[in-house]
């Protein structure tokens, strides 16, 4: 049972360290860094003029889509990493490539199957 | 809103569309090439209407003119278009000489075409670096600015200024060129040739480049003669047009060089940067030639009134800068400070053929078009 | 310098950290001196010169200070490179508003200076010096000033953060 | 060169050709600003471009504001000038239907100089700030405090002394 709970250990210590390395970078600034508070400095940014009109506007569908596009490479990266780690057993170099081939290549298709819809076309 | 005649109405838009939205390509913008701001009505990534906001760089220049004798004027003038500040300098020195009918020795002739050309040749490769940093291209910019560094030594070591130049004067120019100046002008031409290959290997047949100019933002000729465009836009439409040889100043006459027009004549942004390109050859011609047979002699007129009073009345004199048609407008009342300077500059034209040249493209391509017509924003605003 | 801001009390508040390690500081400032990120913003003349100091033979990445950024909420230092126009004048305070603190401004020029060779008794177009408008840490005189003078006030304004200025304080 | 045309049109005064070396353009022509429309339509046809439109601003000597637009041709060079005489205070007619780059020349000299264009599509100021008061390239133009200073809020204040100066 120790096995189990030491291994739970471990990875509740990687999710606080984590956690703590992500916080500490945005708090730190606020404690170390001067502020400046000018009459402008909370308007949008916008070539140093005002905005003109809201931007609450609706805006095209290939905006999305293109956003998609990129979420299905980025799903694609997040189970790489683990993968690279898991694959170091030398014996099986091969059969290792090309189940991670497979998988890139089965995420590559959505890209395709985009491509030939004209997704990638900027109609508007 | 205001509307602007013609096709590029201003679509005003409402409260409750909600399909569109302005966008202010402001003030302070990396490709504005400047201070200049594009007021844009858009619908997703397409451009409705441009509503250009100018004055941001304005100098008054015109009001400098009355407040400054005609020899106090002649600083101001390289610092209305900075990249041609010696075409403009030199132009204005040519424009009171010949109102006032001063003769300038042969040598000084031949010394003004030397530093305009190559003063035009900076201009242009100083153009094509920022010009490929808006499409994205980082390498080029560094490479023309390192060839750029060259004129810029050549030009410094007689003018003594790097941008500004103050070289002319009525009646002949300042400094005497020695032959140390002569060796490195024909050095630095015979070096640039090649490098203008290489440009034209890596940039003008670089097929990025060309899908984000081919065909983008083509000048009719009715465009360009309702906006009275001129030079290298002018020139990219296929009409033949420049006043060194229309209307010879100098001894432009005398020396033989092509004007060189673009391939396709719809004038868009490839047209243009080829007409650039063959221009920056011509102007390497022309300096040879220049430095081949300049004679010896004195560089300033013997007989140079103290005061200079034109006689009453107005003048026009132009002159052809790195982007087109510089006209000065000089109405004299007879006293020494002018009545009135009107500076007639080419990059005015150029950006007001933008209300009609960005309706319906894309705001990358829009980036495109407002790089390949090169303007100086202090020339616009004056 | 002061009544030139007299009526800016709100517009510009300039508070330091809360928290004050000075060794840690002194460190930051070594940081933030070697790594300035200057803000693209020609206005003029001068604007060639900075980007001819920015391009290959004078080379501002030796003090790494050569990273451009166009937009003003990433940018440490604005380089006000050019004559500054009074429809202009509102733009660059936004800009100087919308600049994180800690934020250095260098005037490059004459006209920057005091108006330089645009200043004359009919002039009613351009602001007659960037301090009217903003607080500067250094000034470069020249018009433009050779590539080698704006190196010399960024190496100027290095030996000024290292010195410990946050930025230019705000006497009010 | 188009002159026997161009002096058909009503309204032209004047056309006296002019010595092209001395003087830098071909033919100067005479108008009264009702004519300038025609005149531009026929230079349109012509195949002419404006070259740039400009004011003088003549009230000290005799009393008027003249405009002057000059036409070239793009193929072979033949300027013509044309001074069209203003009372001060009357107002132009725009030639922006005809050439719309005319549109930013006139709004060039409606700030500037402050002469109206009948016509005009959106008479904006084109150079200084859309709420400036006055029109610097008058002859007796006074700036009321040259270096005011620029963080002053009310705008309109100022222009009010601005306006009283320039009364």
């Amino acid at each position: 049972m120790t096995e189990v709970a030491s291994q739970y250990g471990l990875f509740g210590a990687l999710l606080v360290a984590g956690f703590i390395f992500g916080v500490i970078p945005c708090v730190l600034p606020l404690l170390l860094a001067p502020r400046s508070r000018g009459k402008k400095t909370f308007d949008t940014y916008e070539c140093g003029v005002d905005t003109i009109g809201s931007a609450w506007i609706r805006f095209d569908i290939s905006y999305y889509l293109f956003a998609l596009i990129f979420v299905v490479f980025e799903v694609d990266v997040l189970y790489i990493l683990p993968i690279a780690l898991v694959f170091d057993d030398s014996r099986y170099v091969w059969r290792d490539l090309v189940e991670l081939s497979l998988f890139v290549g089965i995420l590559f298709l959505a890209i395709l199957y985009a491509w030939r819809k004209g997704v990638l076309h900027w109609r508007y | 809103m205001s509307s602007v005649p013609g096709p590029a109405m201003e679509l005003v838009r409402d409260d409750e569309d909600r399909e569109t939205y302005y966008l202010n390509m402001g003030p302070q913008h990396p490709s504005t090439h400047g201070v200049l701001r594009l007021r844009l009505h858009m619908e997703g990534e397409r451009i409705l209407s441009v509503f250009p906001v100018i004055g941001y760089g304005h100098r008054a220049h015109e009001k400098m003119a009355e407040n400054r004798d005609y020899l106090m004027f002649l600083p101001n003038t390289s610092r209305i278009d900075y990249l041609s500040g010696m075409i403009y300098n030199l132009g204005y020195c040519q424009a009171i000489e010949k109102i006032m009918g001063i003769e300038v020795p042969e040598r000084t002739e031949y010394i003004r075409i030397i530093v305009g050309e190559l003063n035009r040749i900076s201009s242009h490769l100083l153009w094509l670096g920022t010009y490929l940093l808006d499409l994205g291209g980082i390498t080029p910019f560094l490479y023309c600015f390192d060839d750029r560094e060259r004129i810029l030594d050549i030009l410094d070591s007689i003018s003594g200024s790097r941008l500004t130049y103050c070289y002319g004067r009525f009646g002949g120019v300042t400094m005497d060129v020695d032959d140390a100046f002569l060796e490195s002008t024909a050095a630095f031409c015979s070096y640039f040739h090649e490098r203008l290959d290489e440009y034209e290997d890596l940039v003008t047949d670089n097929v990025i480049f060309r899908q984000r100019t081919e065909g983008v933002g083509p000048f009719s000729a009715d465009l360009v003669q309702r906006f009275g465009l001129s030079g290298p836009c002018l020139r990219a439409t296929g009409t033949r047009r420049d006043v060194r040889k229309d209307e010879p100043y100098g001894i432009y006459d005398r020396l033989d060089f092509e004007v060189p027009v673009g391939k396709t004549t719809n004038g868009d942004c490839f047209d243009r940067h080829t007409v650039r390109m063959a221009e920056m050859v011509q102007s390497l011609h022309l300096i040879e030639q220049a430095v081949r047979d300049i004679p010896d002699g004195p560089v300033m007129a013997a007989k140079v009134p103290k005061k200079i009073k034109p006689p009453a009345g107005d003048y026009y004199f132009a002159v052809e800068s790195a982007r087109g048609h510089f006209g000065m407008y000089i109405y004299s009342d007879g006293t020494d400070t002018p009545f009135r300077i009107k500076l007639r500059t080419p990059s005015f034209a150029h950006v007001s053929a933008m209300t009609e040249a960005l309706v319906g493209t894309m705001l990358s391509d829009t980036i495109s078009i407002l790089g390949s017509i090169d303007i100086v924003i202090p020339e616009i605003d004056r | 310098m002061a009544e030139a801001h007299d009526n800016t009390e709100e517009l510009l508040e300039q508070l330091g950290p809360l928290v004050h390690l000075s060794k840690l500081e002194t460190l930051l400032n070594h940081a933030r001196a070697n790594s300035l990120w200057p803000l693209t913003f020609g206005l003029a003349c001068c604007a060639i010169e900075m980007m001819a100091v920015g391009a290959s033979r004078f080379d501002l990445d030796r003090i790494g200070a050569g990273v451009f950024r166009p937009s003003a909420r990433q940018a440490d230092v604005m380089i006000l490179a050019g004559t500054i126009s009074r429809k202009m004048a509102p733009v660059i305070q936004t800009l100087w508003d919308q600049m994180p603190a800690p934020k250095w401004a260098i005037a490059m020029g004459g006209c920057t200076i005091d108006g330089g060779p645009f200043k004359y008794p009919g002039q009613y177009a351009i602001v007659e010096g960037a301090d009217k408008i903003i607080p500067v840490d250094v000034y470069v005189p020249g018009c433009p000033p050779r590539p080698e003078a704006l190196f010399a006030g960024l190496l100027k304004l290095e030996e000024k953060i290292k010195a410990g200025r946050k930025g230019p304080e705000m006497v009010n | 060169m188009i002159t026997d045309e161009l002096s058909a049109v009503p309204g032209v005064s004047s056309t006296s050709e002019q010595d092209y070396a001395a003087k830098g353009y071909h033919c100067l022509h005479e108008a009264s600003p009702g004519s300038l429309p025609a005149l531009a339509a026929i230079f349109r046809q012509r195949g002419f471009h404006l070259e740039h439109l400009t004011c003088l601003d003549m009230r000290a000597d005799d009393d008027c504001m003249c405009l002057v637009y000059q036409f070239n041709r793009q193929d072979v060079p033949e300027r013509h000038v044309i001074h069209s005489r203003l009372a001060p205070g009357e107002a132009g007619t725009s030639i922006s239907e005809q050439f719309i780059g005319a549109d930013w020349y006139e709004r060039e000299v409606f700030d500037m100089f402050g002469v109206g264009f009948d016509g005009h599509p959106n008479l904006l100021r084109l150079l200084t700030d859309d709420d400036y008061i006055g029109h610097p390239l008058l002859k007796d133009f006074v700036d009321a405090d040259p270096q005011r200073d620029v963080f002053a809020v009310d705008a309109k204040k100022d222009g009010v002394a601005n306006e009283a100066a320039n009364e």
